[in-house]
Parts: C-alpha cells; structure tokens; sequence
C-alpha cells in the first residue's frame, strides 16, 4: 500500500494535485485551513493509491512525499 | 481636526478599500484627506496596510506615526500596530478572526465579530463594512451620509444593487458600538 | 517501506512565496531534482532573474546569483568564462528572456556560450502585476493590453525556442509545458538533455516550458492550466527545436 | 470644479494627457506601473497611441522618435529603468528634443527594494548621462502638485526642447490624494509649431529638411550645440525656478528638503512651533533649476542660524544647499539612504540638538 | 540623346565621406532611387545608425533621424507611430543592428513595425576601426580578433534574415548582396519589395545586404568584391526568407 | 627599468594586466578601442580571457557576473558606453562587487563628437546610475600616471569591494608617452581571498553558499546594506584620497584641474610665474573621494585670495571645490564644454584678470 | 552610340566600375589625379561601349552618367 | 629645452610616424617628450597632424599651441600651421607637392623636395625620413644615432633591411639643409 504524506503547513490549496491524481482520491479539506489560511489537500481514500506520484509531480510547492 | 487612521488585515480583506471609502467620503465633505498604502517589497501574499489622514487644514505629512484609530482585521495587524496607537487612542479590532483583547489599557477598544456580522447578512465580504460602521459610529469622522456617497461611488452603476447590503452591514456595525455605549 | 517520491536535496528547506498553483515551482523542483540526479549541485551556478522568480537563489542548493532585468544570460557569461568548468544556467521569466533580455539571449547562443537556459512562458509579467509580455497571446487581457492585445498595435507573440533555433551556437533547444504528469516528466527530460548539452561543452541551450500565472491571468490554478492547454500550446508548439 | 480621489500615478498620468500627452513609451517596473497601465487604457481613448516598448532602452529611444517626429511624447520608469535611459537622455539633449519622463525613485542600489527613496537626485539634476547637459527637474510633494506640473510639462519641454523630468518617490504615485483635474488642452495650445520636426519633407514645403540628430562631429558644430544648450540653461534658471518657503521669517534654523520628506518636515516644523522653536521651511520645487538664490537670500537673514537638509538619501541635496548657502551658514544633513524614512520625531530631536549645539 | 543612368534626386548632391569602393554608396544610392521611383521622397523618413553610415542624414534627399548605436528601429517606431502614413525606414550596419540592437531589431519584428530595415552586412565595425562584428566568418582577422574569429571562444556568425524570418510580425525578409551587376539589380527589387511591404501594411521589412568593407578588410575594393562572394556569400545564401 | 614609448591605452591594458587583470569584456567606441584591442591580442597570452560583448550593457554583466565569480574582472569604453553601463555600474554596487571600469571621455552629449572632453564628471563621481553609490575615480594627467593607477586599481578594488573607475579625457588614451611598466603582480597578489564568490558549493566546503546580489527586499535588509556601503565610504575617505599640489605655497590664485587640463595649467602657472605672478596648482588624482580637506588647507591660506577651476566641461568640478572652499574665498570657473580646450593664453590673460578684478 | 561621363572629382579610383564593364574598356588614369589624390576611372574606347550601365550601378560614388 | 613640433600632412603621408621616430629618439636620449595625434572627428580620410613636446623638464602641456618646429607634407597643412609657428621657429615645408613659399618673413624655411629625393632613392615611401633628415640636421634635437635606433625599433626585425635606404632618405634630407647654409 502506498503512503502519501502532505506537507501541510506548506500546501497552498492550488488544487492542482486534486486533478492531476488519475484515481481521484485528493480533495481540498472543507475544514482544514493552515495557519496561511489555504485549504489544505487530503488524500480521501489512501487504499486507492497507486503511489503513480502525479500528484507529487504537478504539485507546485514541492509538499507531497510518497512511499510504498 | 486631525485623524490618522491605520487600516490593517490580510490582502483579500479589502482594508484598502476601507481606506479609500473614508477617504473618499472625507474629500466629500471637503476635508482634506490623504490616503497611503503600504506598497512595501515586492513579495506577494501577506498582510496589506493602509493609513488615512484627515484634516480640515492642508496634510503635512501624509506618513502616519501615531495613528489616532487603528483598525486590524487580523492577528499579526493587531500585534503589530497595537502598540502605535496613541494614547486614548480607539482600536477596532475584527473580533470574527482575532482570538485575543487588546494589551494596552490607556485605549478605547472596541471589538467587532465583523465577519459573524457579515455571514448574517449572507456576505463575508461585507466585514470591512461593518467594520466602518462601527468605526464611523464611534469616531464620527465623516458622516454616513458621504460614506454612503463614497460607497455608491466605488460600486458604480454595474454593482449599485449592492449597496442595500452594504447599507445593512454598516448599520449592523454601528449598531455594536452604540450597544457598547 | 521505500520513497517513491522526496523532496530534492537540489532545493533548500523553505517555503516558495510563489502564489498558490504557480508553475514556478513545479519547474524550481524539476531543475533541482536535474541537479541532484547529475550529481552536479556542488559545480552548480544559478543566476536568478528579475520576475517572480527573482528569490531562486533562495531555493536552489547551489551558489547563485541575482541578476539585473534580462541579462541573466550576459552574468552567465561572466561566470562561466572564470569557471569554465562548472555548470551555470539561468531562470528566467518571458519579460526577462523575451523582452528587455532579448540581445542578451540571442548572444549567449550566438556564442554558443557553455551554459543552459531555463525559460518560463507564462505570457505575462508576473511579478509587476500582469502586464502584456512579448508572449502574451493575441486578444489577451493584461493590465496594459486592457482591451486584449491587438495584433495590429503590437503584433503577434514570438516564438522564442523557433527564433532561437536558428542559431549555430544552440546546442539544444526544446519547448516544453507543466500541465500535466506526461509533460512534467517530459519537462524534467528536456531539463537534463540541456544541461548535457553543457557538459559535453557542444554549446548554448535552452528549455522553454509553458507556464500560468493564476494569479495575473485571473484565473484559478486548475482553470489556468486548461487555459495553456487550449490556448498556449496550439501557438506554442511543443517539441525539440534544435539538437546537435 | 470638482475634486477627485486618485493615485498619484493615475492622476500624472491623467494630468499628462490633458496637457497634451499623446504618446507614451513605457516598460513595466513597481512603482510606477500605474501609469503605463492608465496609459494603455486611457490613450487609445484620446486618439493617443501606448506601447509597451521591448525595454526602457527601447522606450526612450521611442520617445527621441516620437519627440523628433513632433509629438508630445513621455515615458515613465523608475530608479533601474531610470539608469538605462541615460544614453538616450544625453542624446535628447543633443538634439533638442522636448519630452517628458516621470521617475517614481525607488530604493536603490542595483535591484534594491520598492522602498520609498531619492537616491536618484543626483542623477536628475546633475546629469546621470554623459556629457554636458541638463533636465528640468521637478519634484511635488502633493498628487495635486504632481498633476499641476504634468499639465505643464509639455509646455516647458517644448519651450526650451529640453526634457522635463517629474522626479518623486514611490509614496507620491502610491498615495490618493484629492485632486483637481485641469481642463483638456485645447490642439492650438498643444500642436506648437516644431519646424525642426521629422514629418515629411518635399522642397518648399516651408521649412529646411529636418536632421534629428545629436552627432556635432566638427569642433565649431559641437561647441555651437554647448553654446546654445548653455544659453538655454541660463534662461530656464531666469525664468523656471519654483520654490515653496515656509515660515522661514525670523526662523532661527531652516530646513530644506522636497518631496514627501519635506511634509514630514512641515509636521516637525509644526511641533516645533508649538515648543516655541522658529522653524522654516525651504521646499525646492525645481531641484534643477535649483532655488540657490532664494536659499542664499533665507541664508542672509540676520535670525537664520542654521540650515538642515533632510532626505531619504545618503546627502545629495545637500550639496547644492550648501553650494547656495556658500559658507554663510551651518547646513547640516539629516536623513537615510532610500529604505527607512526620517520620522517627525527624529527631525524635532535633531533640530533640537542643533539648536543646542 | 536619351539618359540611361543619371544620379538620383533621392541623393543630395554632396560627395560619400565612405573610404574609396566602400559599397554603403551602392546601397544608398538603391535607397534613394527606389525612394524617387515609388514617389515616397516626400513621404520617406531615414533614420541613420551609429556607424560608418552615420551621415547618411547628409545624403538622402528626406527627413532623417540619426539614432543612437542599435537603436534606430526604436526612433523609427516612436516616429512611425506618430506619422503612421509616412514611409520609415532603417540603414543600420552589422555591429549595428546584429551586435547592439539585437533586441530592438527583434521587437520591430515582433510588433510587425511597418518600418523597413536596410541592414548592411559587412562581416566587420567598419567605423570604429574593424572590430570583430557578429556576422564575422570564422578565422577572420579583425583588430579585436587577431587570431581569427575563433568558433570555440565567440561562436559561428549569426544570421540575421534566418533569425527575424521566424517571427510572425516580418512581412518580408531577404539577403541580397551587391557585387556584381545583377545581384545589384536584385538588392534594387528586394528594396522596392521591402518598402512595398510597408507601404502595404503587412508589417516589418528588411533586406539585408552583403557588403564590403576594403578599408578594414585591409582589401582593394575589387579583392573585397571577391573575397565577399567567394567567403560571404557561401554562409550567408542569398534569398527571400520571408513574404507574406 | 627600461622607459617604452606607449600609447595611453595600450598603456593602461599592459599595466591592467600586469596589475592582474584576466578578464575583459568591452565594446568597441572611439577613443578607447586600443584598449579592447590591445586586450584581444595579450589577454590570451596570459591566460585571460578576452570577449566582445553584444554591447556595453552586457559587457558590464559581464563584468558583474566574472568579479561576483571572484576574477579580476574590467571593462573600458567612452561616454555613450558609458551611459548604458549604469544600471549595471549601480547592481555591481548593490552586490558589493570590485571592479575596474576605464571611461575615455568624449564629446557629449548624445553621440556628440570624439573630441577630448571632461563632461562625463558628474556621472562618474556623483553617480550617473540610480541609488546611492560611489565609485571610485581616478583621473591621471599622464600616461605613466595612469600606469600607476591601473596597476593598483584591482587591488583598491577588492580591498573595497567597490568599483574603481579611471576617468581621462580621450587625449590620455591617445597620448604617446615614455612609461616604466611595473612587473607582474604575483599569483598570490592577484588571487585575494573572496569567500562570497560564486565558485560552486557544497556543504562542508568552508564557506556558506554564495549569492551574489543586489536586491535586499526588506527595510532592514536595505539599510543594512547602505550602513556598509556608507561605513566603506567613509574608510575609503580616509585613504584614498589622492591629490598633487603644486606651487601652492604662498600662491595668490589657486587653479584647481585634473587630467590633460590640469598640464595646460602648470604651463600657464609656469608662464605666470615669469610674469611675477604667483599661481599655484591643485590636481585632484582621485575625483571620488574628493580631495576636499587639502583645498580647504589652502584655501585657509593667508595669502591665497581666489581659486579657480578649469576644466573641458560646462562646470563640474567647481561645485565640489565650492563646496571645498565653503565660502572662504571666492571661486571661479573658466572652461569650454567638451570640444574646444582652454589654451595656455587664454588661462593667463584669465588668472590676470582676476588679479585685477 | 554611347556617352559615359565619368564626374572624375568624386572619383574615388576605386576601380569597382573597371571590373564591372563587360567590354573591359574602363581603367583608372595612370597620369589623371583629382585634387583627393585619386586616380580617376577613364573610358578607354567609348565606342566600344554598350551602355549596360554596370558601371554605372557598381560605382560607389554615383559618379557616373550614361546617355544613349 | 622645450621643443614643440608640428607634423602635418596626408593620411598616408607617414606624418604620425615621423612624430613617433622623433618621440623615440628623444626617450632614447632620456628625454622627457609627449606625442600626440590629433585624432579628431571620426570621419575617414582628409589630413593628420600630430604634435611632439621634447624637453628635458617634466612636460607641462602636451597640446601645442605655439609650436618651435612645423613641418608640412602637404598644402593645407601649411596653410593651416604657418601662422602658428613662433617668431624665428623654423618651418620645414616638402617643397615636391607643395606649390608655394612660406608667407612670412619672420621665421626660418627650409624647403625639402622629400618626394623627389624618395623617389631618386627609388622608395616614394621614405619621403617622411627625407624630411626627418632636414629637420634633424637644422634643429640637432635628438642625435643622428638616436634616430636610426628610433627607426631600427620601428622596423623590427623583419623590416631592418630596410635601414639603409632610410639612412640614405635621412641623409639626403639632412644634405639639403646643409647646403643651404
Ligand atoms: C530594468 C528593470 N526594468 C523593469 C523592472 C521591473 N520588473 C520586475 S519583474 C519584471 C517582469 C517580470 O516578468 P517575467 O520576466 O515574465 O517573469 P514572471 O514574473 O512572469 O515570472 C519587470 C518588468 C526591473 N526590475 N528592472
Ligand atoms: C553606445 C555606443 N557604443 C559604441 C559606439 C561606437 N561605435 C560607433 S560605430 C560602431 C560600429 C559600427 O559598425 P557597423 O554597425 O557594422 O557599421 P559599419 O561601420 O560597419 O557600417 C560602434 C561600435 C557608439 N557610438 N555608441
Ligand atoms: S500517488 Fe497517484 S494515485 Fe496516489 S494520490 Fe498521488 S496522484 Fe493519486
Ligand atoms: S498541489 Fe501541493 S500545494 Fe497544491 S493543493 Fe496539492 S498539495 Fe497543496
Ligand atoms: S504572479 Fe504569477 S508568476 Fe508570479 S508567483 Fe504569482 S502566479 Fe506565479
Ligand atoms: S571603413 Fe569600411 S564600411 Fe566604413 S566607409 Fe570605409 S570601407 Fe566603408
Ligand atoms: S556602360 Fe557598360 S559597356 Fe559602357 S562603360 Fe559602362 S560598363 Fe562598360
Ligand atoms: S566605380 Fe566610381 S569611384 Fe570607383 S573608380 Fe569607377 S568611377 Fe571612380
Ligand atoms: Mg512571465
Ligand atoms: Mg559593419
């Protein structure tokens, strides 16, 4: 199973990681903003994950890290 | 008559715009004003800033050291511009997003759930109004009539359908100062 | 467990103050993970331009410099000739590059001077507030194209990697795009083609890579990424402009 | 007539236009912006043409084409855009052509910060180019002021075919002020006759086939252009000088100082007044030409003990007060070099230091 | 009798201060004739370069500019937009236009300046003594390359007609040269075109003209004819690289 | 050592080299060329490095990128060339970065004409580019004289980390003089430790990263900056000052001049001095720091009654000995700007007109 | 027949025209200086001439004049 | 002493050779001495003159005004430099091309066919040393010797076979000036 760890504090809440993840599974947190105030991105179902690290890749602030 | 103003918050707070409505509605009533943003390094995001000052005689200095009224619509304006408030000074704080009172007890505080108010009204992005509402309530610098004026101004016809909530959300804003009376 | 996906060693630890869903970023991390992977982070040089990515040399593990509006390529120049042995490039934006850096650029290839290009498109000045670029496409609104830009006024945008191309000096041109998981990864290929470019001393090269600017295009991250896919790479076209 | 809250760079901009402005040759730079971007949606309005030129190399050069073309034509930059402008400057003295630029100075050295600053004083008034030439420098200190002297300033350049310079820190164009906005210029008053303009020629026409040009290749053409450029220089410090004096009667110590610096000062000469200490005031509105002999009259004035010059700069107007003021008196320098601004309280506890002294 | 060849009314009649078979002359005297013959003299507005045809302001019969070095297709952008019925036009030489004011050449491009650009490509600074100039061929000699222009150190000479035939905003591009009878006729057709082109509105014109320098060349007129057609000419080809 | 009989400018190349100098990057502009081409031929064999730039603003990028590399890097060219350095000039001091830079004055302003000219003083000294900067300026009056400066000038360069500039009119660079060449400086003269240069880094390698740059963003960051830049001044102040007097004891009229002009003087002094009259020289070597506290010495002279300054320019010089003299004794200027010279005659009959007068 | 007129005092002598005339019948004055110095183009055999104008179009100098 | 000396004539004249051989030789002497071209507008062709200072003190000014010496290669320049020289200065003039005598009355002439005498040499080159000769054998301002070294440096190594027939050139011209005395 894959592990993607999102940096938080550093997650401007672009959304570009929501679309680039072929399987879906990143949304930005209704409920959760940094203390920038940016709505963070979560991963809504980790089994899903195919660690294919688009997400990582498209994601601007360098704050995706994967593991499988 | 001499008033300097510092309007503070986050960018996306309209506290420029704050500003330019008192401004505007100070020239109105043909005062003298000058109105000045902090424009300061070229960084993007972060807090914004402006300071307004009012006169019935020609500005010397339109930089504001010693503000008589200082409005923060957010934590680090608070922080940072609490302590340069004169001495029987009013600070207005947006107490929607500031989760602490003021330090300072030689002040006049008041403290206004800007955004609370606005989501009432059914528009978040009315707070800087309420904010004016309570600050013109408390210091009477212009009248409502030329901040209506200066209002109706800035929305232009395009966007004069807003200016009933507007209306609103300043009342609503006043209406916590003169509770606090 | 094993990593699929870290943080380079090629940047340093701090927040980018880009805006949310800049592409700066996605192309900071290509050139540093390139870097890393070559093993060249210690003959690294950088030279920063003046645009949004003027704080670079805060990001990049490596010596850099700060150079003045558009002569990132002439600073370059500079150094490599005192440290022909090392590896300098430059990150610069469209109004750096494209505009007032134009004979800078032209003349870093026209020499076919040892060093690599990174060029972000994004077809505005992003830093000043969203003014018309060289790149600005026809009909697009910017603080100072208020009613689109007009073919007619100002003329066409240019293709800097086509321009470019034709030079003997470059050793390798490719225009690239960030707007998607193939063509970031393309992007990175195109990144380390460049800089090999350099290390077998064959000549200049440069990396053009389409990029938004949510922020001065008006536009969200996700919006403004359709927006180059369907509108910047139909003018833009992608692919390898020279190689030698 | 009615007053109008604008920014100072949109009301230059505005004011530019009404006195005449008709080209404008810009390349983007904080913390000027304001203006190109007023130009490109305001000129096309007025039958006037905006373009972003490639780079401010490329805009003042525009300009010498447009201002040799016979237009009334501006650019506007700020302290790094300034510096490379200087080649074409020089050569629009050299060739007599009236044109208007507006620098909005920011913090300097090299990139530097956006800062409010006037590190560029020297480079306006002494000649930030090479050779022996002059700009008429203005420097406001109200964005009233700034549109009185832009609606001007196409007047003045063409007058004497001398650049114009509106020289002011970065809190002028960022501040809103209200302002009165003159009338448009009718075309009479704007289209002045320039027989030296590049416009088409056939023999007859009525005039000599124009030259533009700034080469003076033989020793006698060269030294006919100084003649002329100092003869023009002579009549602008007769008839341009503009200076503000402000309580200097029976002032005990003068302070000199323009831009938004000299407000701050106004309001320390203010609070020193209510201590009792006569304080005046001594506002350059022209930095070139440089009000010498008003300051050298001020500096007679049996009260005036002493003279400060403040600045956000590390002491260049300070120079020219001293130079004016020519031995008779102290003139000490207060101030910092273009990033931190002078406060009221500063400039009260230095006037009372020196008074002490 | 009839008159076959007379001088033309495009000239003024004073005498070249060019060094003895410098072909600045040839080309001038094509400027001003198709001036005459297209009925523009009274329309044209010159704008000379910094370089050995600084005076050309002495000798073409029309309003002239002298422009600073690199610069003129900025002056004749600020004139062209302020006159937009007249005829502008550019004589600008190598270190000129191809060294200087590469990026204002580029950006008359760009915008498609409906200006023309005489460019006189002479492999050399003839003015300033016979410096090194982009367009100098590999090998040769010059007072700042007295070794010989050396590829590895200062690159392969650009060319300029290739270059600007990229850019959308160029209406019509060509090299000519002037050595002998007939590429003289065809450098006089590639003027007309240009200024066609212009009066047409279709954008940006230039014609670039392979020209000697004897002087610097350290060459008799005739041997710089030769050595031009048989060095020049061979990396420089002759032909229209752009019409639209 | 054995004299040579050397052209000005090839002069100052050789001794430039000789002084350590490896890297030129220049552009060609009359009078200055032999320095370029002088360099093209004797950079290589040394080691150097030798390029034309596309112009003089990327040469001086140049400059900037090879000194922030740590190299010993220069530039030379003449007025026009000069203008378009500026922005450059000021980021090089922005980043602290030493340098040399050779201004072979022309004719201004615009493209003006190649004739000798000293009207580029303001700009060199004053600072023609944006923010407050100085460069170090010297002026030499002969060819051996600018051996010597050149010789020094990267090692006051690095010492400052400041930008020296050699200031001549063209007739130094064209001048033809015996000059004794110093040796070579050592590789461990050449070589100073610059821990802030871009080398290549990594962690571990004894110094921290480099970044060569002149933004500095925040307020603090900038007023940091400029308390260097001005705390160096200052040091630069107090050494470096540079100044020749001559006949100045007991002189009745003072002539201050530099460069070419200054020897038309000492003539004219000489010429006077049969005329019984005596006449006294000051020649500022350096320009920039102004040799101000040796003219106020003088000036304090008893028998020292009016200074006079001659230059090959419209008054430049003469505001800073004003300021010098601060009001002491009168000052007067005679010149011509930048074309004509002022002759041996011309200064007499203008020395005796003032001892009338 | 032809009529070359050759402007000889802005003659250059830079021989451009003797190399550009088909029928080889230009050569600079061995003996003809102008008051430059130079050696001024002559027309050898006017008879012999064409009136092509090559001469005409290659002299640097405009100097030359072809009547018919 | 103090020699101030003024060549002038045709860009290919070799007048800014001859200065520099005078310059040389003087250096050779431990002279003090400044040469200088007048490198004036950049335009091509016309005239060249340059000016040589010989002293045995420091060198004052550098530029002539009133030279002890001119010496004239072509008519312009005599026209132009005559009234210059000195009362008593000597005026050395190449009487092959140039079609007048010298105006004055008050200075010392000496006419030097030097084209003539080059070409009897067979070398129209060597004029300039021609007149070298003259000037050198009526001023005795630097030594014979001097100069042939002077000349020797200048042709360097691949040129030194061409001393003799300088020296030839040298000698002629100084021949003239001997017989006219
Ligand atoms: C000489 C000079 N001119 C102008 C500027 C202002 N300036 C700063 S950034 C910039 C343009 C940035 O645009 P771009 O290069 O496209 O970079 P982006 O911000 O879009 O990444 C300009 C014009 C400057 N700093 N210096
Ligand atoms: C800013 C500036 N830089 C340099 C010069 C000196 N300069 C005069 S002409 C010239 C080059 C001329 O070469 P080119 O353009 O090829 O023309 P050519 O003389 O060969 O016709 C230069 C560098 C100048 N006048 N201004
Ligand atoms: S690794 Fe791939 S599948 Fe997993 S969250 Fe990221 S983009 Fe989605
Ligand atoms: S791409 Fe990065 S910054 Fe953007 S939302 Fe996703 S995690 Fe946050
Ligand atoms: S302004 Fe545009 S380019 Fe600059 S950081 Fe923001 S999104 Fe990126
Ligand atoms: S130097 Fe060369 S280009 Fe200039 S006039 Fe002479 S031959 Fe022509
Ligand atoms: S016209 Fe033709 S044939 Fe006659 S002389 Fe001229 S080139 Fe020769
Ligand atoms: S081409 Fe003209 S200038 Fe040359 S020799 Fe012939 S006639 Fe004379
Ligand atoms: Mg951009
Ligand atoms: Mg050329």
């Amino acid at each position: 199973m894959a592990l993607v760890t999102i940096n938080g504090e550093r997650c401007k809440g672009c959304g570009l990681c929501v679309r680039a993840c072929p399987k879906n599974i990143i949304a930005l947190s209704k409920t959760k903003l940094n203390s920038k105030g940016y709505q963070i991105a979560e991963i809504l179902d980790m089994a899903a994950c195919i660690a294919c690290a688009s997400c990582a890749r498209t994601c601007p602030d360098v704050v995706i890290e994967i593991e499988k | 008559m001499l008033e300097r103003n510092i309007f503070a918050g986050f960018g996306g707070q309209g506290v420029l715009l704050m500003g330019q409505l008192l401004a505007y509605a100070a020239m109105i009533e043909d005062k003298q004003v000058a109105w000045l943003p902090s424009y300061g390094p070229e960084i993007r995001g972060g807090t914004a800033n402006c300071s307004v000052t009012i006169s019935d005689q020609q500005i010397a200095s339109p930089i504001v050291d010693y503000p008589n009224s200082i409005i923060v619509m957010n934590r680090p304006s608070l922080d940072k511009f609490e302590p340069q408030l004169i001495k029987g000074g009013k600070l207005f704080v947006n107490s929607s997003i500031i989760d602490r009172k003021a330090i300072r007890d030689d002040i006049e505080v008041y403290y206004v759930p800007c955004n609370e108010l606005a989501m009432e009204l059914g528009d978040a992005r009315v707070a800087n109004i309420v904010m004016l509402g309570a600050y013109l309530a408390a210091t009477h610098c212009v009248s409502k009539e030329s901040l209506m004026d200066a209002l109706l101004h800035k929305l232009g016809e395009r966007k004069a359908h807003l200016l009933p909530i507007n209306q609103e959300a300043f009342e609503k804003g006043a209406a916590i100062v003169k509770q606090g009376k | 467990m094993t990593q699929v996906f870290a943080r380079t060693k090629g940047l340093l630890d701090v927040d980018f103050h880009y805006c949310p869903g800049c592409t700066h970023g996605i192309v900071h991390r290509l050139v540093a993970e390139v870097l890393e992977e070559m093993g060249l982070l210690d003959k690294a040089i950088g030279v920063a331009p003046v645009g949004c990515a003027v704080f670079a040399y805060n990001y990049f593990n490596c010596d850099m410099y700060e150079a003045a509006h558009g002569r990132a390529p002439a600073v370059a120049t500079g150094c490599k000739r005192v440290h022909p042995q090392n590896i300098v490039f430059t990150y610069q934006g469209d109004g750096d590059l494209a505009s007032i850096g134009t004979a800078e650029i032209v003349h870093a290839a026209h020499r076919g001077e040892k060093i690599t290009a990174i060029f972000i498109n994004n077809a505005i000045y992003g830093m000043t507030g969203g003014q018309m670029a060289p790149t600005t496409l026809v009909g697009q609104k910017t603080t100072t194209s208020p009613y689109g830009r007009d073919k007619e006024l100002c003329g066409s945008p240019i293709r800097i990697a086509e321009m470019l191309a034709t030079i003997e000096g470059s050793a390798y041109i490719e225009r690239v795009a960030c707007n998607n998981n193939a063509n970031i990864i393309r992007t990175k290929k195109a990144i380390q083609k460049a800089f090999q470019a350099q290390i077998d001393r064959k000549g200049f090269s440069m990396v053009e890579v389409l990029a938004t600017c949510p922020t001065n295009w008006g536009k969200s991250p996700v919006e403004a990424m359709k927006w180059l896919e369907e509108n910047m790479i139909p003018y833009y076209p992608l692919g390898v402009y020279k190689e030698v | 007539m009615a007053r109008q809250l604008l920014k100072g760079c949109e009301a230059i901009a505005e004011a530019a236009i009404r006195g005449g402005c008709r080209y404008f040759f810009g390349y983007p730079i904080t913390p000027q912006n304001d203006i190109p971007e007023y130009m490109s949606a305001r000129l096309p309005q007025v039958g006037g043409v905006f373009l972003q030129a490639e780079s401010e190399v490329a805009a003042s050069n525009m300009v010498y084409g447009a201002a040799g073309a016979g237009a009334r034509a501006m650019t506007s930059s700020s302290s790094p855009g300034i510096s490379l402008k200087q080649e074409a400057l020089s050569y629009i003295a050299g060739a007599e052509l009236p044109c208007v630029v507006v620098n909005m100075m920011r913090g300097g050295p090299g990139l530097g910060g956006i800062q409010a600053s006037q590190g560029d004083y020297f480079q306006s008034t002494k000649g930030g180019g090479h050779g022996d030439y002059h700009m008429i420098v203005f420097a406001p200190d109200t964005v009233q002021e700034s549109v009185d002297i832009m609606y001007d300033a196409f007047d003045i350049a063409d007058k004497y075919r001398n650049t114009v310079m509106l020289l002011a820190d970065g809190l002028i164009g960022q501040m809103m002020e209200p302002v009165t906005l003159p009338e448009f210029k009718s075309d009479a008053q704007i289209q002045t006759a320039k027989p030296w303009a590049a416009t088409g020629w056939h023999e007859g026409c009525g005039r000599p086939r124009a030259i533009v040009n700034s080469l003076h290749i033989t020793d006698e053409d060269l030294e006919a252009l100084h003649e002329r450029l100092q003869a023009t220089y002579r009549q602008i410090e007769a008839n341009e000088v503009r200076v503000e004096l402000f309580n200097t009667e029976n002032a005990e110590i003068v302070i000199a100082a323009y831009g938004t610096i000299s407000r701050v000062c106004r309001s320390a000469i203010n609070e020193l007044a209510k201590q009792g200490v006569k304080v005046g005031l001594i506002r350059p509105i022209t930095l070139w030409p440089f009000p010498s002999q008003a300051i050298a009259q001020v500096a007679a004035e049996q009260s005036v003990k002493k003279f400060l010059t403040v600045e956000i700069s590390a002491g260049q107007m300070v120079e020219d007060v001293r130079l004016a003021v020519n031995g008779k008196k102290p003139v000490e320098f207060f101030g910092y070099p273009g990033s931190r601004i002078a406060t009221v309280d500063e400039i009260v506890a230095k006037v009372l230091e020196m008074k002490e002294g």
